[in-house]
């Protein structure tokens, strides 16, 4: 296990009641489990999980496994709606 | 000309809006996203804009750097407002600038929606009758 | 709010290039046209525009109105410059504000197309070699 | 015939060497015919009078025939290049 910052933005943060939080996740997992430990740590969040994509260290990650350090920025990046 | 993108806080002015102007560039294309004072058929009083800050500046300089397929001498400016703005305030302001009309139009209408899709910003509405969401997609 | 549409004498500045905004109009999709420092592969050092005036007023504000088949609530602003302006200066300037971006975007580039065809303004370039040229047809 | 101003912008200018002149014309008549007779007056005109336009009143005339009155104003278009 590593520990991650976690960042919530716009209706994810509404729902988990945290701007930013530091969970421990394993250094290496898909995206499928991902969504199930934060919906563990936020049940609130599970509805809204499935839309959202991830970012880490501000990079959008592709769908499948997925590699985290220490110290690493995971971001929750839901639908967007600038413009 | 280099490009120019970024986001500031408060909705975009005078400073913001004006376009890249040069010689060797005949064609700007701009858009100007406004506040409006309506979505879904209800009436919007404000809008709040928030973003991802380190990410969406990356983001929206590598959108306006990849918008150079449409031509290599094209350059952008995109400004993206942040925080509350009420209707009729300005939003978003792109442009960009060509030697020809062509790849200028197609250079922003593409930004615009890479923007919609890309771009790490959320806005919430508030409606007339005082109740708000977040708007997700768009 | 109502069409603005006008030619007037020398390049076009910061007033005419001030966009309609309005809150129920989301979108603003402009163009400017920039006088080019090169045409056909020759410097240009500046341009002379001429009109047949009272045709053309009256058609610029035709164009305008018929750009509304993209949008009933279109409001378009449509300025075009006359006299003598050199490289950089602004020449003519659109803005054509939609409740989408659809329309607006629409409008603009048809705004554009039509004015190339059927406004009676013609241009007159100089190139760096002293010579000049009527430009016909573009 | 009637008496009609003409007016020459651009390059017409140029060639017929008078922005506004009055010219009698028939009333009634093809754009082959004014061709011909505006080739006449100004003979350097010639070879660009096929590629203009008219304008009667400040309104573009469609090809075929037109009508002048008294007074009419009849303005050369040749192409446009505004923008």
């Amino acid at each position: 296990m590593v520990g991650v910052s976690v960042l919530y933005f716009a209706a994810t943060r509404d729902l988990a009641g945290v701007a930013e939080e530091r969970l421990d996740l394993p250094a290496e997992l898909d995206h499928v489990e991902l969504r199930a430990r934060l919906a563990a740590a936020h049940p609130r969040l599970a509805a809204l999980l499935p839309t959202c994509r991830f970012a880490v260290d501000e990079e959008i990650v592709p769908p499948g496994a997925m590699r985290l350090r220490d110290g690493s920025c995971l971001a929750l990046i839901p639908p967007v709606s600038g413009g | 000309m280099a490009n120019v993108t970024g986001l500031v806080d408060g909705p975009l002015g005078v400073a913001q809006r004006s376009p890249p102007l040069s010689p060797g560039n005949g064609a700007v294309a701009s858009f100007l996203g406004v506040v409006r004072d309506h979505a879904k058929g209800r009436g919007v009083t404000r809008l709040h804009y928030e973003c991802y800050r380190p990410m969406a500046e990356k983001v929206l300089a590598r959108i306006a750097d990849d918008a150079r397929r449409f031509d290599p001498a094209l350059v952008v400016t995109a400004w993206h407002g942040l925080g509350t703005m009420v209707p009729g305030e300005v939003s978003l302001v792109l442009h960009a600038s060509s030697a020809h009309r062509g790849p200028a139009f197609d250079a922003v209408r593409w930004l615009l929606e890479e923007i919609k899709r890309e771009l790490p910003v959320w806005k919430r509405q508030t409606f007339d009758d005082g109740s708000d969401e977040w708007v997700h997609g768009s």
